[in-house]
Formats: C-alpha cells, structure tokens, sequence
C-alpha cells in the first residue's frame, strides 16, 4: 500500500486540474463519460498486471484486441440472434490465447516477452488472413449496446468495469492472488510451498487474455468495427501497470494501484487535450511521466532495504 | 560411485571455426539458415525464379542492411542484461538529423555525420544512465525515452524532411561486385562489434555483467559503466542505421523507423541468433544469422508472393519456435 | 611430494591479523582474534559453524569491515573496502559458491577485469598461454584454457578458481571448505594443488570440518570458538581427538527441551534402498512424535536427503511409504513439510508481509486458513507484526515465519535443514521448545545441523550421512566424537 | 520518509503539469494544427492555423478546375476516363505479348489499400496477355519498398507499376528503375517524370474543398466547424485539409477545433463527444477520411443531439449510416477504381498506344441524390463504393461482399 499511495496522489491531482479547467467534469455525466471512457484501458491493466505480478509480460494483448473486434464482426455479421454466442466465444478466445502464452512460456520455457511477441505477430496476421485484409462482416446493434448503451444513466461498460475491478480485487485477496504474488516475488520459494508455478503463471496469462477480450468487446461497441483498434494498447496497459507502482520482474504492487494507473494515464491524455496538447508533445510528456514515476519508486527502495540490511 | 574423471582434451589451434563453434548458439541459426537458404532455391526453382540471382543476393543484403546494424546495437545492450526500445524513433530522428543538416549540400556531410553521431551517443547515454543511475527497468526507461522522441518528432516534423546530396547516395545504392555499399557497413559494423566484444575489455565486461553483475562487481568490473556504453553504443548503432536510411531515401523521414519495426524486430533478430533475452551468452555472429535468416525469409515470402499477413504468422510462428528449440537444447544439453 | 622443498624457513609472516572484532546488528560475532599466516604454509583454521570463520575470512577478503583490529600484509596495515582493493593486495578467496561466469571460457574467468591489453586489444593469446601455463602448474590437464567453464565439473572449476587466484600473483589464498562438493578422488587432486600454491611460497588459509585433510595438509591449525581464538598450534602437536575436543569442546551450558518420555508412535515415512544422483541405499524410518538428527559433512547429501523426502529432488528408485512424492507439491499434499537451510533464496518471500509468508502453504494446497494472531503466536514471532515485510526482520523472527508456514497445515511430517543457522540465541531456544511441542503432538521430524550440541541436544537418535549413504546410526546421548568419527570416515 | 517520497512525487507531478504550459511558448512558427484552448474561442484569429507546408497554389488551381472540367471517355468505365491529358508517344516501348507486368506495392495496410489491391489483381485477370503478375508488398516500409523496385529489375518486367510509400523518398528507387523498365506510378507521385505515365484522381485539394464547400452551404453563418483530421504529414491528407482551410478561412463559419484522430474510431468519438460537451453543440464536422465518420456520428447520436451535416468518404459504413440515419452528408471520395487504371495504363503503353503523361481520374462525389446508386448492401462496412469492381470476375465474394 506504501508504494501505491503516490499514484492516488498523482490521480487526484489530475483530476483536480481537469475540474479546474473544465468545472462541468465532475458533474455526473461528464465523470461517467470519463470513466466509460478509461474502461477498456483499466481492464487491461488490471488483466496485465496479473501478467506482470508474476514476474511476466504479455505484448500480445494490443493484437488480440483487434482480432476479437475483427472475429466478432465478422461471426456476428449484423446478426442479432449470433451476438450472444459469438459475446462467449470471444471470451474463450481470450483465455485460449492466454493459455497458449502461458504453456509456451512456463513449459517450454520461451522467454514471456518473445513468447507474446510471437503472439502479437501470430494473431495479427491469421486474423487478417482469415478475413481476406481488412475487416468484413458487422456488429449488431446487441452487441454495440455493451460499448455504446447505458443503463439509466450509468453506461454499461462502468458497470462491467466495476464487475471486472470487483474480480480482480477478490482474485488478488483469494489464496489465487497470493500464490500469484509469491511466484512472482520467489518462485523457488513458492514451489517449495507448494504453490503449483506453471500453473499460477498460466492462470495469470488467461486472466490478461479474458481481460483483452472484455477490453476488445467494450472497444468494439464504443467505436465500431475497426483495423486498427487495439494498436498501442499493449504498452499502454504495460506503462499503466508501471505507473501504479508495480514492479516488473514480479511480487510487488497492488491491481488497485495498477487500475489507478491506467485511470491516471487517461485523465492526463485527458488533461493534455483540455489544455490543447493534444498529438505532438503528448508522448514526450506521457514517457518523461513513466520514467519519474519509476525512478522515483526505485529510488525509494534501496534506501528503506539498506535501513533493514544485516 | 567413484567414476572416472571425463577428459576433455582441447584441439589445438585457434581457427575463427573453432571459435565460431564455441558459440554454439550462433551456430543453430546457421545451420538453420542453410536448410533456409537450400529450401528457398528449391521454392524459387519451382516457381521459375533463380534464388542466387545477383538482384536476390543483393536484395537480401538491402533489405537486411539497416536492421542489421541496428540489431547488432541491439545485441551489446542484451548481452550486457538491459534492452532498448528506443531504437525506432532514434532512427527516424537521426535521419532526419542527416537529412536537415546535409540539406542537399556535399559540404554537410561531415557535419552531419557528426551531428548524428552525437545525438545518438546523447540519447544512449540518457538511455543508460537511467537504467544505472535511477535504477528504472530498462523496458520502461527506453520506452520511456522512446515517447520522448517521438514527441519530438511529432512537435518537429510533419513528413520528410531534409535531403541528401547525391554523393551520401552512394552509401545506399552503389554495391562493389555483389555486395552493397550498405551490406559492407554493416560489416564493418559487425566485424567491429566482433572485435569489441572478442578482443576488448569493455567487450570481456560486457558478457560479465550481463552473466553475473555480482561476479563482475566482485572482480572489480565497474558494471554500471558497462551498462551507460552499450547503451551508447546501441544508440550509435541505431544512428548509423538512421544515415544509412538518410541516403537509401534521399530524406529524413519521421516514420522510417516505427515503420520499419526496428525495436522489436531487432531484438526478435538478436535471440533468434541465440543470444539469452537475460544476458551473458551469445554474441554478433548469431545476430547477423538471426538478421540473414529473417532476410532469406523475406526473400522467399518476394517470390512466392505471400501476402504480409501470412508472412506475420510465420515469423511469429519461427521466432517462438526458435526459442523454444533454444531453451530445450539448454536444457538438455 | 613436490614442492615441500619450497616449505623452508624464512618466508616469515605474510598476514597478521591482531585482535579482530565484529557485531552484526548488536550481535558480536567475533571478538579479538588474531590469526597469522606464514608463506609457504597450510594454516588450517577449524571450528563448529557459527564459530566465525566465514566473516574471519569475509574480513580478510574485504567484503566486511572489522570494528576493530588491524590487518598486516608483509608489515604494512592494511584497510579494505572492496574485495577487489584486497585482491591487489595479494589476498584471492575461494568461496563454497564459486565466482564464476559459466558462459565464458576458463582464460576468461581467470583474467575476469584484468584481461591483458596489447595495442589496445585484449591480448587472447598471452591469456590463453597465461592460463595454460597456470594450468598446467596446477598438474591440470583434463580441460584448456579455451573450455566454457559451464562444461567443467565442480572440481575443474575449483581449479579455475585457483588459477584465478594465482594469476592475481595471490599471496595469501583463502579456501573456504573447498572439498565440499568434491568426490574423494577429486579431493585428493586438491591435496596436489594446495601442495603447489605451497610450493610457491604462497600462504595458505584454509577452512574444513574433514578433519582427515587437516591434518593431511596443515602446517599449523587455528580453533575457533564463539567468535574467538581458543588456540594456534602446530599441527603436528595435535591429534584428531584433542582438536575435537578444542572444537566443540564447551561446557553443557546450552539447554535443550526434555525429550518425550514416551516411545514414539507408528512409522508415517519410511524409505528402503532410497536414491538418486547424490544419495544410494537409503533407509530411513520416521516415527510419529520423533525427532531425528542427520549429520554428516558438508556434502554428505543432508540437504539432499531432505529434498528427496519432501519431493523436491525426488528419489528416482527405491521404496518409500505411504507414498514417493515427486514434487514439492506432492510432498505437501502428502504432509510433508520442509524448512529450506537457505532461508532467503528457497524459504521467504522477502518482500512479502509476514501474513502472505505464514499463510502460504495453506494458500498453495488450499487448506482453511487459521487466524494468525493465534499463529504468530504459537511459534512466538516477536512483535508479532503481521503487516510487516519479511526482509525487514531479523533472522530468528524469519526463521518463525517459516515455521509459521508449515504449521498451518498440519503437516504430519516436517524436514528442517539447518533450522537455527543464522539464528541468535533467544530465538535458537524458541525454535527448539517448538520442535519439541511439535513431536509432542505427533509430528515426526527430521533435523539436520552442522552444529553438533545442538543436534544432540535435540534428537532421539542421529542418523549420519557419508558420501550420500547412511555411514551409521547413533542412541540420544551420543558424543560429538563418536559423530564426528562416523561422518568423517575415520 | 513516506511523506517525503509523497511530496517528491507531488513535486515531480507539478511539474510535469506546468510543462505543457512551457511547451506552449515554443519558438515554432506554425504549429501544425492544434485545438483552440476553450479560452481563445472569441479571438479574431484564424483557428485553423498556418497554412501547411503542402500546400501548392498552381495544384490547388489545376485541381479546382478540373472538378469543373468534362472527362474525355466512357463514363461508363471511369477509370478510363481522363482529364486534361497531355498524351505521350510510346512506341518505344511496344513489344508483342505475352507481358509480364510487375508491381511495387507500398503495403496492403488499410482498407482502402486492400479493395483497390483485390480490385488490381481482378483486372489483371481480364487480360489474358499478362502471363506473369509479380507484386511485392513493402509493409509500409519505405527502404524495403526501394530494395523491391530494385529487385523487380532483376526479374525481368516488361512494365513496373508502382504505388509509392511516401513521395520524396521513393524519388531516387524510380529514377533509378526509369532507364531499365517503363515505369507507371500511380496513387501518390514521385518528384520526377521519368515515369511514362502518373495516374492519379482529381487529387486532395479537389476532396477537402468538396466537402468544406457542402458544409459551408449547409452550415448557417457563425456555425461551428469541428475539423477531424487522421495525421499530419501525409502529402494526401494535407492537400485535403489545405484546401478546406481556404475555403473555411473565406466564409463566417468558426472552425472550432481541428483534431488528429490517427483514424482510431474510439478516438474520434471520444473527440468529437468531447467537443460536444464543451460548446454544446456543433454545426458541422469536416473530415479528412471517411474511415471513422461513423464514429463521429455515433458520438452525436450518443449524446442525444441531431447529427449536423458531415462528410464522410465512399465507405460502405458510412453510406449505409447515411441511408439509415437520413444524415445530411456528402462523400467526397478518392476513387478505389484508379487500382484498375495502371494495368490498363501498362498494356496500352506495351502495345504502343498513347497514354496521358498526368493521367487525372474524375473522382466524382456522392451526394444525396446518387446515394443509393453507391450503397451496396451485402458489402463489409469498410468496403470502398468507387472501386469500379462490380463488373469483375469474382464480385463481390472477393471484395469480403454476400451476392
């Protein structure tokens, strides 16, 4: 909780300065379009820092975005009657994809970071493959309605963001979330415990894989069909988790903290967009962000070790 | 239970083979690229092409040139332990750099050229000293840096910009019997990451640091040193790839780099040539193999005219299957 | 025998150490010794574990600064602050754990940071030769200098870690138990070796518990004991049981729980003709509310016995009932649980609370998950700070901890490997009063120690391990010397 | 020491939010194009910034009149169709069949590359004295597409077509490809004219003036123009926003924002939903692309609010939205057919007939009137109306489409 207090800090504050140059933001419909707004990136950091938790990565997460948009327009095709199979199948996708990351890399022993690099290749192209270039087929209405629609006046993708963060805080305080944390911060430890390592690893992947797919069917109803939807997104979830003050390398930080880091991540797009920054200088103020908040949980480190050292 | 000790004699002699087999890694992608290389002539002679045309051997060096060069920057930093995801936008900011500063004028080019050299040996040292100095992972540091070029850029440039004077062309376009001018850069590049890594000292403390900082530090390797000057010396490596672009499109180009994919298909060339994603082991003769196999790969999807997303699915597919034969070998051996 | 012709008279003293001092965090752990080291002699430095040889030699090789006393080399005072300002000075450490790097070549690891330079360029050839020549010095044929040191066995990399130490023109050469993983022919190709570094003149510091090196190679011994110097005596003044004696020799002043005044129960493991790569032929039964010790040397397969029961290492042939785990899972899941000797790298989650280190176990095989108030009570963690982090404690309290993780599952067997190492006393007595309420309730238990008045204090009997066998068994109230003599061979 | 780290963190956070402030007093002369601050709503200044870079005056002019001009050939065919040609002898190139006819493609990464590809590789097929069609794709890889040009003279074309990455820097591959092969470009040009022929539609001017113009009629006087554009610095896309700009800097309309989209659907509706919030409403929305013009319709649909006139481009989605919705909406477009052209161009050129130096494809508009002429459904959502394919072997199951 010690190092996930400056990312709270650092939200709040954000907010307050979009509220101040913007008042009508914390007016419920406006902090509501916010947060509809981060949802697909919060799911996936919550997804990813799973991954990252226990000492992983996964790149592959951006891909699979688009190729669940992609394999959904293209299965459901405008069909209101095929929305809610194709809504199950997207899901097990997913988790297959995630299994098959986490297989090659806890068995076979591949390194996560090319195993899901090969991942990001693979799917990219086979989904394209299979849809002839570019994406055919349509989103019925149905299935929109999770990424566009509301319910009252709450739109549904916070109410299935609320659903996911709900998981995620329960897997993490679960015996799952622990034997996860332990295989990330000494898996030689936590196998003499024993904690079933591969297995907790892969669990970990297919939990990032269930998160692209909730992240690919709330992106897919936001804004339609598209190529290119899910570009970019796996350093982002990456970079949120970071931010958050998880350490990658595995065991430390929080999914709360990981979730407030993607939340961060988008009220500063936000906040730069407001003050008419938008485009050019925003990565250079995003990666000058990343490397402070970094460096600054790492700084503090050592010195609290060096007070406990024998 | 007593058995007898294993003798191990060493031949003799000190041929550039015996060294090479050493290596054994590097060795595996060769022999890869061999069957590659055996089955792409056969695909080419059934689809009525000649694989060991003067064009196709020439193509392969081209289209492998700059991100050999890039990859063998690539492999110092692994080797050492870190990793550099900046390499993309440096590229296209060097190029630009070149391109600006020569603004079509031979008298330039020194000028450039060092302009060039200096701002990536900036960037590098930038990349370094917050890996060792504020103790960030290097995938966020360099990612990090990454954003920041490319605010830079985006701020800076809208399209290409800059041109190369028809003498820098040379660099892009001559080639001396089968082998172009940009293939004997990088050569030269690989042959000198070679000799740095063989026969230097900051080469021996490269792979030491990357095998065991602690090791290294107990032998009185000062590794945050070695860490801040691979780092240079990827970032130079990505540099002269971005003039080495420069002079292939006559411009600087804002997107020659991210286009290209230079980070993470440098790093994907570096482990295919068998060097450890962790560090330690390894070295530029795999690299340049991982960079020629990739190359040849590209060559057969040319002519069998592959459309790019199949192409996508087999290097994905190679890659993972490549490294999975790695880690087996490891383990079994 | 070669080179005892250089072990003349009149190299005079290369190291003097006088009146050396250490505490660790209030704890002392070495209080006014003085150790002199001649060129040209084996100066044995002997004592239990715990005595203060390894931070002795730490010292002397500039990974610790002493609190107080001095250092001489050749005369001059001395005062490191990095290994590598002792290595100048002439002092090369051989560690149990090598240094080494195993994907570089041999002439690579010996001329680690120092490789040659010629016209700017690594000088290959000069290493190569110099190493050879190093080598062959040595009476070392088997590999070259060219050999990755990944393929060379334990004792071919000894060997490279000597001739890194020669190659730094050592002085004074420290090996810390440098037989520990050799096997008997191996040991006798480092007699050879120790014999040649002699022969140079150079000084040698060597640590053992295998009392019949010892005396095959000291020129002089020095006993440690509790931190301090109880004697340095030629060894030809000295017999196997005198310097027993001197050793361990203390008054029974410790105190060790009573031993269960019943018999113990039924069998719950039991292994006939139990092995694999490091242990043959084992048979071993272990009752209900027993504890047995294990003794043996260092490399006598203890650790490795334990990791065969608990399924870790697994055995790879004999019988062993109720059932042979082949995981660690498996262990646990068949009530087995192991306190790791390696606290750090195989026990805890140092960046972990004490809560989420207790619980683990019960997590890993989702068990119910007791209250750890209660918890951290029983094993007596004091404070009992469930929220703090576990690096953040001292050795004793993580000690607990781990304790604290197999006890939520109720494990009807529980292996502990070196339980107290590392450990001050209050926590020591703790520890033990535990393991003894714990076979009360009809836990079998499996203690291994290094430290002898310790494993006798506590066990019903002692098994003791040679070579990866059982050499024999020995009743409670067993004397140290009769263990020492089976684990030793002598 | 917790509060310590905190307030270095807090301090760190400060900073890194005044930077954008400092940003802003950047010495740069023309800012490419960013959003007015809500402040500077009511300024006399042009919100639509410096005029870019790409902008030409003589094309601008040439363009403008050919959207006026009458083609010459079938309109039947318009990719046959040509305006203002200057023809070109080739007899020099004449040869008999059969052709081989080889093609550097800059990538086949977007949609709209993807229907004029399979729309180019039906052509081919029509033409049974093309025995041989080698393409290579360059994965939008400007140095891989030089090496393929380079490598396509070793495999012995009779003509090479090329459809370039980027223009300057593919100048020097088709120079240097001009003296060995007759060389066609076509899409984006090259800064030569060694090539025999260049085809291209209208161009970008003809597109943005287009629908700026619509929107100017459509939208009342003091209106507010939100202008969404994908990314700056590419040639096509900046002759369109050049032109719009002259027409929008000429009439009363306020151009309240001109945002890049990077043709990220959720991006764009995020915009545009934002903008929304900000001025209430909006009277009209420009567009460089027509890629995520439903998204930017959705975004008003979303927020309860009529839809104003917009334009998008000739893909199915947003015709089909146009029909359903009743939008008021004009699509300019930027002609898929001009695929089938450079194969036609090449046979001409082999068999020694003459072709235009500058080959300028009409690229007409759909407007209310002509909608359902261009609306085809069965077809996928980003499936390019003007590719001119309905008539070749293979529609529309090859271009993704149900008969």
């Amino acid at each position: 909780m010690r190092r996930a207090l400056p990312i709270f800090v650092v939200l709040a504050g954000l907010l307050v300065a979009i509220a101040i140059a913007n008042p009508y933001f914390l007016e419920p419909p406006a902090f509501l379009a916010f947060v509809k707004r981060a949802a697909p990136l919060v799911i996936l950091a919550a997804g990813q820092y799973f991954v990252i938790v226990s000492g992983e990565f996964d790149l592959s997460v951006g891909s699979l975005v688009t190729a669940e948009v992609v394999i959904a327009a293209r299965l459901i095709d405008g069909s209101a009657a095929a929305t809610w199979p194709v809504l199950g199948l997207l899901i097990v996708v997913g988790a297959l994809i995630g299994l098959v990351n986490g297989i090659v890399t806890t068995l076979l022993r591949v390194p996560s970071f090319i195993t899901t690099l090969g991942t990001l290749l693979i799917l990219s192209g086979a989904v394209f493959l299979w849809t002839g270039g570019a994406p055919r087929g349509a989103l019925s209405p149905q299935f929109r309605e999770l990424g566009r629609g509301s319910l009252g006046p709450v739109p549904w993708s916070v109410l299935i963001l609320v659903a996911v963060a709900a998981a995620a805080i329960y897997a993490m305080r679960a015996g799952f979330g622990h034997t996860l944390v332990a295989t990330g911060d000494n898996d030689r430890a936590a196998a003499l415990s024993g904690v079933r390592v591969a297995r907790v690893r892969t669990a970990a992947f297919m939990i990032s894989g269930l998160s692209a797919a909730v992240a690919a069917i709330l992106l897919g109803g936001f804004a339609g069909v598209s190529a290119q939807v899910g570009q970019g997104l796996e350093f982002q979830a990456i970079t949120a988790v970071v931010l958050g003050g998880v350490a990658l390398g595995g065991g430390r930080g929080s999914v709360v903290a990981a979730m407030a880091g993607a939340f961060t991540l988008e009220a500063l797009f936000t906040l730069l967009n407001l003050y008419g920054i938008s485009g050019a200088l925003e990565p250079a103020v995003q990666g000058v962000i990343i490397i402070a908040a970094v460096a600054l949980g790492a700084v503090n480190l050592p010195r609290s070790r060096a007070a406990a050292a024998p | 239970m007593t058995q007898p000790l294993k003798l191990r004699r060493v031949p003799a002699g000190n041929s550039f083979l015996r060294r090479l087999s050493a290596d054994r890694p590097a060795r595996a992608v060769y022999v890869a690229l061999a069957l590659l290389i055996v089955l792409g002539w056969l695909l080419f002679a059934l689809d009525g092409g000649r694989f060991l045309s003067q064009e196709n051997i020439v193509g392969i060096q081209q289209r492998s040139a700059a991100l050999g060069i890039v990859a063998i920057g690539q492999t110092l930093v692994i080797l050492a332990g870190s990793l550099d995801l900046s390499v993309a936008y440096l590229i296209s900011l060097t190029s630009l750099v070149a391109a600006e500063i020569m603004a079509g004028a031979d008298a330039n080019v020194p000028a450039a050229v060092a302009a060039v050299l200096a701002v990536s040996a900036l960037t590098g040292l930038v990349n370094g000293l917050i890996v060792t100095r504020l103790r960030v992972h290097a995938f966020i540091a360099t990612l990090g840096v990454a954003l920041i070029i490319r605010g830079a850029l985006d701020e800076r440039y809208d399209g290409p910009a800059g041109g190369v004077p028809e003498s820098f062309q040379h660099l892009g376009y001559d080639r001396v019997g089968p082998f172009p001018v940009s293939a004997l850069l990088w050569a030269a590049v690989g042959a000198c990451a070679w000799l740095l890594l063989s026969r230097t000292r900051l080469g021996y403390r490269i792979y030491a640091v990357g095998g065991d900082a602690e090791v290294a530090r107990l032998s009185g390797v000062r590794t945050e040193r070695v860490v801040v000057a691979v780092h240079v010396l990827c970032s130079v490596c990505a540099g002269i790839a971005g003039l080495l672009l420069a002079s292939r499109l006559g411009a600087g180009a804002p997107t020659v780099g991210t286009d290209g994919g230079y980070d993470l298909e440098s790093i994907a060339a570096v482990v295919l040539g068998g060097t450890a994603l962790a560090g330690g082991r390894g070295g530029v003769a795999g690299t340049v193999g991982g960079v020629l196999l990739l190359a040849v790969l590209d060559s057969i999807f040319n002519q069998l005219e592959v459309n790019s997303f199949a192409k996508d699915v087999v290097r994905g597919v190679v890659l993972v299957a490549a490294l999975a034969i790695h880690a087996r070998r490891r383990r079994t051996a | 025998m070669p080179g005892t012709a250089g072990r003349l008279d009149g190299w005079g003293h290369v190291l003097k150490m006088t009146g050396i001092g250490k505490s660790f965090l209030g704890v002392r752990v070495l209080t006014g010794v003085d150790l002199e080291a001649s060129a040209g002699q084996v100066h044995a430095v002997v004592g239990e574990n715990g005595a203060g040889k390894s931070t002795l030699m730490k010292i002397l090789a500039g990974v610790h600064a002493p609190d107080e006393g001095k250092i001489e080399i050749d005369g001059r005072s001395v005062a490191f602050h990095h290994p590598v300002e002792a290595q100048r000075a002439g002092v090369a450490i051989i560690y149990q754990e090598l240094t080494l790097l195993p994907e570089r070549t041999v002439a690579e690891n010996v001329f680690l940071g120092r490789e040659p330079v010629r016209r700017g360029l690594v000088d290959r050839a000069a290493m190569e030769s110099a190493t050879g020549e190093l080598l062959s010095s040595l009476g070392e044929e088997s590999f070259g200098p060219r050999d990755l040191v990944r393929r060379l066995s334990v004792a071919q990399q000894q060997v490279v870690e000597i001739a890194k130490a020669l190659s730094l023109n050592a002085r004074i050469v420290v090996m810390d138990e440098p037989t520990a993983a050799l096997a008997d022919h191996e040991v006798e190709l480092l007699y050879t070796l120790v014999r040649r570094l002699t022969g140079r003149g150079i000084a040698v510091l060597y640590i053992s518990h295998r009392l019949r090196e010892i005396f095959e190679l000291a020129d002089r011994i020095t006993v440690l004991k509790d931190g301090a110097r109880v004697t340095t005596a030629a060894a030809s003044s000295l017999d196997t049981a005198t310097l027993i004696r001197l050793m361990v020799g203390r008054e029974l002043d410790s105190y060790y729980p009573p031993r269960a005044t019943e018999p113990p129960g039924e069998v719950v493991l039991s292994v006939r003709g139990g092995g694999n790569a490091r242990l043959h032929g084992i048979d071993l039964d272990l009752r209900a509310g027993e504890i047995v010790g294990v003794a043996g040397l260092q490399g006598s397969g203890r650790t490795e016995l334990a990791k065969a029961l608990f399924g870790a290492e697994p055995f790879t042939s004999g019988e062993m009932t109720p059932c042979r785990p082949r995981s660690a899972r498996a262990g646990v899941a068949a009530g087995i649980g192991l306190v790791t000797e390696d606290r750090k790298a195989e026990g805890l989650l140092l960046n972990q609370r004490v809560r989420d280190n207790a619980l683990l176990v019960a997590r890993a095989v989702r068990r119910r998950q007791p209250g750890i108030e209660r918890l951290l009570e029983r094993v007596r963690l004091n404070p009992p700070r469930p929220a703090q982090e576990v690096r953040l404690l001292s050795g004793g309290n993580q000690q607990k901890v781990v304790l604290a993780k197999w006890m939520t599952v109720a494990p009807r067997v529980l292996l502990f490997d070196e339980p107290t190492r590392g450990v001050d006393v209050g926590a020591k007595a703790a520890i033990h009063e535990l393991m003894r309420e714990l076979a009360g309730d009809g836990v079998a238990i499996l203690m291994i120690s290094s430290e002898l008045p310790e494993l006798l204090g506590m066990s019903d009997r002692v098994v003791v391990l040679r070579d990866g066998r059982i050499a024999g068994e020995l009743p409670a109230g067993a004397t140290e010397e009769a263990v020492m003599h089976l684990a030793a061979g002598s | 020491m917790g509060s310590y780290s905190r307030r270095i963190i807090a301090a760190a956070a400060l900073a890194v939010l005044t930077l954008p402030a400092a940003a802003c007093t950047s010495d740069k002369p023309a800012p490419a194009a960013s959003a007015a601050p809500a402040g500077s709503a009511g300024s006399d200044e042009k919100a639509t910034g410096a005029q870019s870079k790409f902008f030409t005056q003589a094309d601008y002019d040439a363009q403008m009149a050919m959207r006026r001009a009458q083609p010459t050939g079938s309109p039947d065919k318009p990719w046959e169709q040509s305006i203002d040609a200057q023809l070109v002898d080739t007899a020099a190139y004449q040869k008999p069949g059969p052709y081989h006819l080889c093609f550097s493609n800059a990538a086949v990464n977007n949609p709209w590359r993807q229907v004029g590809w399979k729309t180019m590789q039906a052509e081919v097929g029509l033409h049974k004295e093309i025995v041989r069609f080698t393409a290579l794709d360059a994965e939008g890889k400007d140095d891989k597409q030089i090496s393929d040009i380079a490598e396509l003279q070793g495999k012995g074309c009779d003509v090479l077509i090329v459809s370039p990455n980027t223009t300057a820097t593919l100048t020097p591959a088709v120079s240097g490809a001009c003296p060995k092969v007759p060389v066609i470009v076509f899409d984006r040009g090259v800064q030569t004219d060694c090539p025999v022929t260049f085809i291209k539609p209208i161009g970008g001017y003809a597109f943005g003036a287009e629908a700026a113009e619509f929107l100017i009629d459509k939208v009342p006087s003091g209106g507010k123009i939100l202008a969404l554009r994908i990314l700056p610095g590419v040639d096509v896309l900046e002759t369109r926003w050049s032109a719009a700009k002259v027409a929008f800097d000429n009439s009363d309309r306020e151009i309240v924002g001109v945002e890049f989209t990077d043709g990220d659907a959720a991006k764009t509706k995020s915009i545009v939903s934002d903008y929304i919030q900000r001025y209430g409403r909006i009277d009209g929305v420009w567009m460089d692309a027509g890629a995520t013009a439903v998204a930017a319709v959705e975004a008003f649909e979303d927020a309860g609010q009529p839809v104003p006139p917009i334009n998008g481009e000739d893909q199915q989605d947003f015709l089909q939205k146009w029909h359903d919705a009743k939008l008021t909406a004009i699509a300019p477009t930027y002609p898929t057919y001009q695929w089938r052209t450079p194969v036609i161009a090449a046979l001409k050129i082999l068999k020694g007939e003459q072709v235009p130096k500058v080959w300028n494809l009409p690229q007409p508009t759909i407007t209310h009137a002509n909608l359902a002429t261009y609306l085809k459904p069965g077809m996928p959502p980003l499936h390019y109306a003007l590719c001119g394919c309905e008539d070749l072997p293979g529609y529309p199951e090859k271009w993704g489409g149900t008969p």
